[in-house]
């Protein structure tokens, strides 16, 4: 650590981990409810614990996004943070805000937009924490040296906050709403979110594996290009069956199929990349989390997405549970191992713990990368047998439900197992445990 | 300007890069293969891109138009094959001058250079005043892009086509005011492309039938 | 790093005769089919069709967009590229007349 | 040639790229607006009660457990066609009268089956909801769902 102010993206890394926590637990609870029907059916009815889930999976992933900004823009500007005190009021504020949909939604206030939730003055608040990060950041953006990464970041982070101002517009025809829902949804996690993602890898190539930053930059480049050449226009395979015309499933069905180009291109970038260092950085956690975020997000967002997309494989899956596999696999591998994998990298710097003991953290990836692969399998194939006996026989929705609870005993199996694993991660993150003098003869040596 | 001052000061980093990275064999430049195409690399990132796209709407064309080829031929007679051949031989005489402004830029007349493209430009504008003539024609016949699958995809694909002419002129802009041989190599690169994915399009939704 | 060298204005100008020469072909081409005739005179045209605009597209790509000065692998794929649209038109074309018979 | 690696060249062409696919995008988006208020949706019924509907179905958070259209959790059936499922088309008096005894007669309580909350809906406001329900059905969603399952 180069920078004093570099320090706030603890409070953001702490703060991320707590909601990553309580995202886990209640996903573990959600798929009790599956199970157990009954279980707290009368105290948090199914539909508030699922709010929470997705919520705080959203509130952790920006706050580790903030985080992360925080990290690098120091190093990567070469100085210090405009306003530090600054972040740590934007730190709390949004803390507060977090905590509050929290407890709101357990008491029953909320909106009904899916992922938009938030009481209003709870938005607010949201968008007040952006404009604070946006202009803490770009002045310190424009105070310094300004290289690709930073940029590419910090344009994603500003499009993050604008697409959010769409969370306001709330039409009373449906089929407005939903077309205008997903300027947040997909443009988010299809779109600028993919500009944050590799410019956070790009990062950590660059200090991880030694290669010179001429050449990452320009692959940081091709690669968020082709993000947003693809996922602009991929927005259409969310335009199939809401009201929208027909031909967006011709627009969908080309450029959402384009979509894996990208992850495509970040597993090349990262193992290329490594391979060319050739380098031994000493945080080879660090490193495993990037390779596997890039692999995985591959797998999730890129092959799983692919898998149906297609308007007319869409038409039959479209709301199953093969969204649901999708979907879980999709943000694990893309943004919360990318955010476990600048997190691994800061922490040991930013508390000074030098030679880093990884193996904890290691185990935690592989059960939980194993877990949540198998989560995904469970799902795709409850998914395909729905699919089989509503969509193609008309079976009814609860009979078919009944049919596949099996499945849903094994996604919980799984859920208890990233349980675990998440407690290993977040425990060797937060000891950040020193390795033992008579094997910690590496030295850590990176800045 | 707010990136000027990277402007400025990227081409000295570059050149040191140039100097301590000799290994040279597959990434010089660090662009990888794209270092051995004409223009800027990134531009071929935005060419490769858009070959595939427009490919993967000619291949699904083709393959809708086996399950309703009457419908499809039906609907093509609506066409007018004429105005599309006028407009390929409009895109590739707009290439040709496009070539020449290359090779004015080349041996460093600035001037023909400019009046070149000014004559790509020209002949560009012309196949798009040709395009809305045509869609103004379907409309006044009460097709629109929902009449049928055919006129769908034909909106789309020409459409998005047109749409890369109109970005295309303003590339052409951009590089005719800044007239170093990279920009125009750059611009000319993706004029090249546009003419060349209409000289695709126009066979497969205008001729083959 | 490689110096591209442009055509020379003959050959550019050369290319674009035979060009164009090529679509004014390929129009009377269209306007010569009879539909529902003979099976070879059915599928000939679309090949002849498909022939004409692969080629167009290979002059653009070797000497507008000044591909002959790139490597074999640049080459060969956006040769792929064109391929597999000619075959994919015309395995079209063939699955339509199969289907018709 | 080093010029040829600049990297603003390089940011430029991103950011004219990218703009280039969202003005096609928000084109398109627009397009779709006017087809939705004009073609696929009936704005001229999309009246007081059905508005107010939409309000309750999000205040109670629905989309939580159902779908609608088929986006939202997947723990309970789609909602899009529920009117059609319940014999709206057909009998509109039977299927409202229905859909309101459903919804009143929740939690079952059963052991084993999953748990839909009492939210406690005023008769108006089980109208109302109804209401919306209908209207979503009558969206023209290209077909969507395959059937009447949902």
């Amino acid at each position: 650590m180069k920078y004093q102010s570099q320090k706030v993206a603890l409070y953001y890394i702490y703060g991320a981990l707590t909601l990553f926590a309580a995202q886990i637990v209640f996903g573990v609870v959600a798929g009790t409810v599956y199970v157990f029907p009954n279980f707290l059916s009368e105290v948090l009815p199914f539909n508030v614990i699922r709010m929470i889930h997705t919520n705080a999976l959203i509130v952790w992933l920006l706050m580790g996004y903030f985080g992360a900004a925080y990290y690098l823009l120091p190093e990567e500007c070469e100085t210090e943070i405009h306003s530090p005190k600054l972040a740590i009021i934007q730190f709390w504020l949004f803390m507060a805000a977090a905590l509050a949909a929290v407890v709101c939604y357990i008491l029953g206030i909320h909106e009904g937009r899916e992922f938009l939730e938030q009481p209003l003055p709870i938005k607010v608040a949201i968008v007040v924490v952006a404009l604070i990060f946006l202009y803490n950041s770009t002045l310190t953006l424009l105070k310094g040296r300004k290289t690709a990464i930073s940029n590419v970041l910090i344009v994603g982070l500003w499009f993050v906050a604008l697409l959010f101002l769409f969370a306001f517009y709330n039409p009373a025809n449906l089929s407005l709403d939903k077309m205008y829902w997903w300027y947040v949804i997909h443009l988010w996690v299809e779109g600028v979110w993919e500009l944050i993602m590799a410019s956070i890898l790009a990062f950590l190539m660059i200090k991880m594996t030694g290669v010179d930053r001429e050449v990452i930059e320009k692959w940081l480049y091709v690669m968020v290009s082709l993000s947003l050449f693809t996922g602009i226009l991929g927005t259409g395979h969310h335009y199939l069956w809401i009201g929208t015309p027909g031909y967006w499933q011709w627009i969908g069905n080309v450029f959402s199929t384009l979509e894996i180009v990208p992850f495509f291109a970040m597993v090349v970038f990262c193992f290329y990349m490594v391979w060319k260092g050739g380098r031994e950085h000493p945080n080879k956690a660090a490193l495993l989390w990037a390779l596997g975020c890039s692999v995985m997000a591959f797998f999730g967002a890129g092959v799983w997405g692919f898998m149906h997309t297609i308007s007319s494989i869409n038409y039959y899956s479209h709301g199953t549970q093969i969204t649901a596999a999708h979907g879980h696999l999709a943000f694990y591998g893309a943004y919360v191992m990318l955010n476990l994998a600048i997190f691994t990298y800061a922490l040991p710097y930013l508390r000074g713990r030098a030679p880093y003991n990884q193996q904890l953290n290691m185990w935690g990836f592989w059960i939980t990368t194993s877990a949540m692969a198998f989560m995904t399998f469970t799902l795709t194939f409850a998914g395909i047998v729905q699919v089989h006996l509503q969509r193609v026989l008309g079976m009814a929705y609860m009979e078919v439900q009944d049919q596949i609870a099996l499945f849903y005993w094994m996604r919980l199996g799984a859920g208890v197992v990233v349980l675990i694993g998440v407690t290993l991660i977040i425990w060797s993150l937060v000891v950040v445990p020193r390795a033992r003098p008579a094997t910690g003869a590496v030295r850590q040596t990176g800045k | 300007m707010k990136g000027d001052k990277n402007t400025v000061d990227c081409p000295v980093r570059d050149v040191a890069v140039d100097i301590a990275a000799p290994e040279g064999d597959e990434d010089t430049g660090g662009w990888g293969g794209l270092e051995f195409l004409p223009g800027h690399p990134l531009i071929w990132v935005l060419i490769l891109s858009e070959l595939v796209v427009f490919g993967a709407f000619l291949l699904v064309f083709s393959a809708v138009r086996i399950m309703d080829p009457a419908g499809f031929a039906a609907d093509q007679l609506h066409l007018s094959p004429l105005a599309g051949g006028i407009n390929t031989i409009i895109l590739l005489t707009s290439g040709l001058c496009a070539v020449f402004a290359m090779r004015a830029v080349e041996h460093g007349k600035l001037l023909s250079c400019r009046v070149w493209l000014g004559a790509t430009a020209l002949l560009g504008l012309v196949f798009l005043i040709v395009k809305l003539l045509e869609y103004g024609a379907k409309i006044d016949a009460g097709i629109t892009i929902d009449t049928s699958t055919f006129f769908t995809l034909y909106f789309l694909i020409t459409g998005f086509h047109a749409l890369h002419v109109v970005l295309g002129l303003g590339i052409l802009c951009v590089v005719g005011i800044w007239p170093s041989r990279i920009n125009i190599e750059t611009g000319t690169a993706f004029w090249h492309m546009v003419d060349l994915i209409w000289v695709l399009v126009f066979p497969v939704i205008y001729l083959v039938r | 790093m490689m110096e591209h060298k442009t055509v020379s204005a003959r050959t550019a100008t050369w290319v674009w005769g035979v060009a164009s020469t090529a679509t004014i072909l390929a129009l009377a081409a269209t306007f010569e089919q009879v539909p529902g005739g003979a099976l070879i005179a059915r599928f000939l045209p679309v090949v002849i069709i498909m022939a004409v605009a692969s080629t167009k597209a290979w002059l653009i790509l070797r000497f507008y967009l000044g591909l002959r000065n790139a490597q074999g692998s640049w080459t060969g794929l956006f040769a792929a590229f064109l391929i597999v649209i000619v075959v994919g038109v015309v395995f079209a074309q063939a699955a339509i007349i199969l289907i018709d018979q | 040639m080093s010029e040829r690696l600049t990297k603003s060249a390089a940011r430029n062409i991103f950011y004219g790229g990218t703009i280039f696919f969202l003005v096609i995008f928000l084109g398109l988006t627009l397009q779709s607006h006017n087809y939705i208020v004009t073609t696929s949706t009936n704005e001229d019924e999309l009246t007081a009660s059905v508005v107010a509907g939409k309000h309750i179905w999000e205040r109670n958070a629905c989309i939580n457990c159902h779908t609608l259209l088929g986006e939202g959790a997947y723990f309970a059936p789609e909602l899009g066609n529920v009117w059609v499922r319940y014999g709206g088309k057909e009998d509109p008096e039977g299927a409202r009268d229905s859909l309101k005894a459903w919804m009143q007669s929740q939690p079952s309580g059963i052991e084993g089956r999953r748990q839909m909350p009492q939210f406690n809906l005023s008769d108006q406001e089980l109208d109302e909801l109804v209401d919306f329900l209908k209207w979503t059905s009558e969206i023209n969603t290209q077909g969507w769902p395959p059937n009447e399952a949902g």
